[in-house]
């Protein structure tokens, strides 16, 4: 027995999982905004180790974005109102898509419109150039068509957004899903329906802080997105909520920090994650985490990381 | 891997209160991996395990040394909030999450004969490491440093003393009189500008956002360059997400949005939109 | 001039605020649940100092709760699946009113029911009672006869729980409700129409959190609510968009834990506001945000805090 | 307002590791309003600041002395989590937030001949107190005190000396048998069980819960009573927010949830329904 326990401990553990045909080293990904176009923290890290690596979001023109203050701290998470600044789906290719193309990492590209035509537009651009291997949807934007109510809000809308992508393009379609919708499980099993190879759940939280001595919002644009820890037990149980009503793989973002927070995830059911705002505090923390996963592994003999994946159990801890 | 760049754990040498409850001096030691800052550079700073106070908080750097053991950088800083604060609570042993030297140091020009400074309170931070800078270079002997340092009023004038050594004079203003010029920096700035303008002068300046446009209106578009250091909230300290937007001329009438972390912050003070 | 700002510096600031026609002595309310039936906080404050004292969540009948462990520490947060464990309705008149009546502060009464049945006949039994003085209705309750959907979920069954309380009852009557739903300020609106006469919110947001050790979760109910700091952000901005869509007052509610949170709160247009979390961790935390609120209406010489209710600036911070 | 309880700001006297990494002691002095606490109440602990570790932790009292300048409390207690690190990092003379003595204490038994403590690990931190109250009592000459005390290991057992000073007899047992008897605590006790029924001794029990569960069925029905500490999650330790349910029989064939912090943390062995 003993023999057999330090073989396991010593073989490394099986990382990989399937994310709807695309094949990832292992779950962690970097969240969209989170990580620029990649080069911002190739000085940092290595990032073939990376299992996915998702640049931020890219519109079919360049956006100027919001103007300033756009970022403040809140207890345990930070508010965001970049406004999608973004240099266009064309300039990505030309400018910033060479740079990633020697790495061997999956690189997904995450995309927002105005209407579902800007949506499949941006689609049909990045499944012609060479070296994208994923789209990532954001359907947290408003959809100007439909009075600025976000595609991700009603579940028809976010079927046919999903559905207008995936006519236009082979590459694996993952659904990004916002929290801000009355009932995300509901948002899940539509895009499901719609075709979508997976779905990301959650972005950012609607959320605002004031300055009391001003009397002024503390972000220009009054209201940001919620991101960070503070948000996490939030995520945690939206993906929970929607594993058990989708077949399709989940990937759980929000408030990730540490080894553990992914563990949570993956054991509530999440096939991967994504790291957001951990990486602006530590730019290593995806690599960091890996090594965490890895420790857990072959601390509780997983050999292979899928075995882990939805094994939550009922009852509550014993001590 | 020693190249590649990493947050790094710095343990408090020091950590003093100048202006009681407003002014402190720390300084921080690094291990060697440190990349050698230059002056106008910023790091993040973290008080560990702190998840309350999630993000860095950007500090210029106010000297650098690599003494036998290991590189120590200085910060100086205010107590504005809660950061800040539980910076100051710190005590010497503790340990801090730092990140950099990150963004462009202030162009230097060896060139030139005048150097200027023009601080407004806590914005002598970078200026001084600069004033140091000037001084190791080859040309330090026809070389002068004029600094010229607002306050809030006496008791709030803080980095003089290094200014003394570096600078070959240090004029200061406060807003109440009671050191000095009575009234704003840039006043007095104005009283000597002309002698500036023969071509063989720089003016590089840090301060709050109202120091910051007065000089720009003072400058227009006379004969002199001007590089600031601009602030604005941070999140990743190295352009990633795009949070630290300042706002800028672009080609034609266009303006964009250029990151203060990693495109600055240091700037040409004239591409810079001051509202 | 000088001394005009003295004597304003001098004479204490109003601070009573008219929630619906219920005048409070301050906007400093303490939010159900987290200050049991009041006596429990009796010995470390002086219950006739707070604004309004809104009793744990009452039933028709007596309620055994959830089984342990019921709470979890999260980031700048915590998780609590209580399970509506209360002593009922008439064991609250009979045991716990008797102890309140002496004081003089108003008191509101928490109700939650499972069918609007239930909801009318607390609401009536209440109405009944000598000192109490409003209703504060949870509907964030699983109606069981529409599948265990929240009442609060649908602007409909709101409308309608609402509606059936306000007929029966002459006591002011307000709604709270919970930030799961979709469009809150739709809801809002809804409750509006049928007669409410103030809202209050946030709610808890549904979280989670997992022992990855032993992969089971760690409150027993699986879920729970999310309250403290780490929701503040969240719950400003739904009080943000709700005074923009109804007239009646609004009752801010969410990681209030000191003055400075209070004031966002105000500024952004809410009326009066409850004090959740923050009592467990400092019972006296209504006393010290009362105390700060002075100071700062001092310090801004404002006379009547009505004055400063709803005065949200545009622009940003200057510094 | 002086008989008003509030939330009391203490200092570090003194923060001791113990057993490496596993277990502290502390000492903090408090204000001349803390109340006296009882042997078996405890107080929530909270490192001033940090909003991340929003919730007190319970912490049984160790000792107490009002000694010339303030009211001091000793604390013992082991890491687990990230509140217990983080007390673990501070150092004398930082503050933290203390709310108590809270919940009821043991019931004391000026009859009875044997007090019979039985602790399993840290649990040893209210008996400890318990036996030092108990000896105080003019009845102290007649009074035998035999305290079990059960850990992992001979490196784990914690609270031996204090336990020396005030028990007639302690006798350990360590689940691996590196020393004293070689298993659970509660077996050491089931050899001696005989002599304590008698109707002069009384058992006091603080432990993990799998030892609770066993002295309960060792227990059965003999007739010797039995109070136990118990442990459960707390947010407000003052019955107000009802997160600490512990399992209890009620009337007739029912069950109900009574407060671990109100209506405990001592309770009666024979009330609580272990699961
Ligand atoms: C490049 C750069 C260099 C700086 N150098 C110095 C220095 O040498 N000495 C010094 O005292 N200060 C310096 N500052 C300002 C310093 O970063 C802020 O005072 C500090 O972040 C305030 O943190 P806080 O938690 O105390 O304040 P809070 O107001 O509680 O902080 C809330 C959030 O706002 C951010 N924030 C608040 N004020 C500022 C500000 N003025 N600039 C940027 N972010 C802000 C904080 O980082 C934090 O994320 C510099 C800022 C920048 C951008
Ligand atoms: C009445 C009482 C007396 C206690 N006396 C002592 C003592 O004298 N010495 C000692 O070392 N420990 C004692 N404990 C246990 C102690 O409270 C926990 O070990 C501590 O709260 C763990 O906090 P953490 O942040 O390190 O752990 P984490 O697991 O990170 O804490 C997360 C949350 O769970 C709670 N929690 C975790 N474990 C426990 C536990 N066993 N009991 C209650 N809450 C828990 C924490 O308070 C916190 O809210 C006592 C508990 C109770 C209820
Ligand atoms: C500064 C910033 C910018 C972001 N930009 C995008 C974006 O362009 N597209 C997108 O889908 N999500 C964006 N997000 C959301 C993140 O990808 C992620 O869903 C969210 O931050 C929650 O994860 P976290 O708590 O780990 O940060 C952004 C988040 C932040 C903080
Ligand atoms: C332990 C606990 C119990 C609660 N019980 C109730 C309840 O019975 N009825 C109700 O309407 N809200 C209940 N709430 C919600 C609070 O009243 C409040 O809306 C929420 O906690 C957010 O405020 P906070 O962040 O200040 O705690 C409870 C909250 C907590 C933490
Ligand atoms: S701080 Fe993130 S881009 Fe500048
Ligand atoms: S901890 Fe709140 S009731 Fe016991």
């Amino acid at each position: 027995m003993k023999s057999k326990t330090e073989q396991i401990n010593n073989s490394e553990p099986v990382v990989a999982v399937d994310i709807g045909g695309l094949i990832l080293k292992n779950p962690v990904m970097t969240a969209s905004g989170t990580f620029g176009y990649g080069k911002e923290y190739a000085p940092y890290i290595d990032l073939n180790r990376l299992g996915a690596l998702i640049v931020k979001g890219l519109s079919l023109e360049p956006r100027k974005g919001n103007p300033p203050p756009r970022i403040m701290e809140t207890p345990c998470g930070m508010l965001n109102a970049i406004g999608m600044e973004n240099v266009g789906v064309r300039a990505f290719i030309d400018e910033k898509l060479p740079f990633l193309r020697p790495f061997d990492v999956a690189i997904i590209a995450n995309i927002f419109g105005e209407t579902i035509d800007e949506y499949k537009k941006i689609a049909a651009i990045l499944s012609a150039a060479e070296g994208v291997h994923g789209l990532e949807i954001n359907i947290s934007c408003p959809n100007v068509k439909k009075g600025g109510i976000a595609f991700g809000a009603h579940p028809d809308t976010a079927y046919e957004v999903t559905g207008g992508v995936k006519s236009l393009t082979d590459l694996p379609v993952i659904v990004k899903l916002t929290p801000n919708a009355g009932d995300i499980a509901e948002i899940a099993e539509s895009v499901e329906a719609a075709g979508a190879d997976a779905v990301s759940l959650i972005n950012t939280l609607t959320g605002m802080s004031v300055d009391v001595e001003q009397r002024v919002p503390h972000l220009k644009n009054i209201t940001g997105g919620l991101s960070g820890p503070a948000i996490r037990p939030i995520a945690l149980s939206m993906v929970w909520e929607v594993v058990k009503r989708v077949s399709i793989p989940v990937i759980g973002v929000g408030g990730i920090m540490d080894a553990n927070d992914v563990l949570e995830f993956l054991i509530v059911g999440a096939r991967a994650v994504q790291i957001g705002t951990a990486s602006f505090i530590n730019p290593r923390a995806t690599l960091d985490i890996l090594e965490g996963i890895d420790n857990y592994l072959k601390r509780h003999h997983i050999t292979d990381i899928n075995d882990l994946i939805g094994t939550l159990r009922d009852g509550c801890p014993t001590s | 891997m020693s190249d590649v760049m990493s947050l790094l754990v710095g343990q408090i040498v020091q950590n003093r209160e100048l202006v009681p409850r407003y002014f402190f001096l720390m300084s921080v030691k690094l291990p060697e991996s440190l990349a050698t800052p230059l002056p106008g550079q910023f790091v993040m700073v973290r008080v560990r395990d702190r998840r309350d106070l999630l993000l860095g908080r950007p500090f210029s750097i106010y000297a650098f040394a690599r003494d036998k053991t290991a590189p120590v950088i200085e910060l100086l800083y205010r107590t504005t909030g809660r950061g800040t604060i539980a910076l100051s609570r710190l005590k010497s042993g503790e340990y801090l999450e730092i990140l950099g030297p990150l963004g462009h140091g202030f162009d230097i020009f060896p060139e030139m004969k005048k150097i200027v400074l023009l601080a407004g309170g806590i914005g002598v931070v970078p200026l001084s490491f600069l004033a140091s800078h000037y001084r190791k270079l080859p040309i330090n002997d026809r070389l002068r440093i004029i600094a010229y340092l607002g306050a809030k009023s006496a008791d709030h004038i803080v980095g003089m003393d290094r200014l003394q050594e570096t600078c070959t004079d240090v004029k200061i203003s406060t807003d109440d009189g009671s050191s000095g010029y009575h009234g704003f920096v840039t006043e007095l700035l104005a009283d000597d500008m002309e002698s500036y303008l023969h071509g063989d002068s720089v003016i590089y300046a840090c301060g709050p956002p109202a120091m910051m446009k007065r000089l720009a209106k003072l400058l227009g578009d006379r004969p002199i360059s001007c590089q600031v250091s601009v602030e604005e909230r941070m999140a990743c300290g190295v352009g990633a997400c795009l949070g630290c937007a300042i706002h800028v001329k672009a080609v034609g009438d266009k303006t964009r949005y250029r990151r203060a972390c990693q495109d600055g912050p240091i700037f040409d003070i004239r591409e810079i939109i001051w509202n």
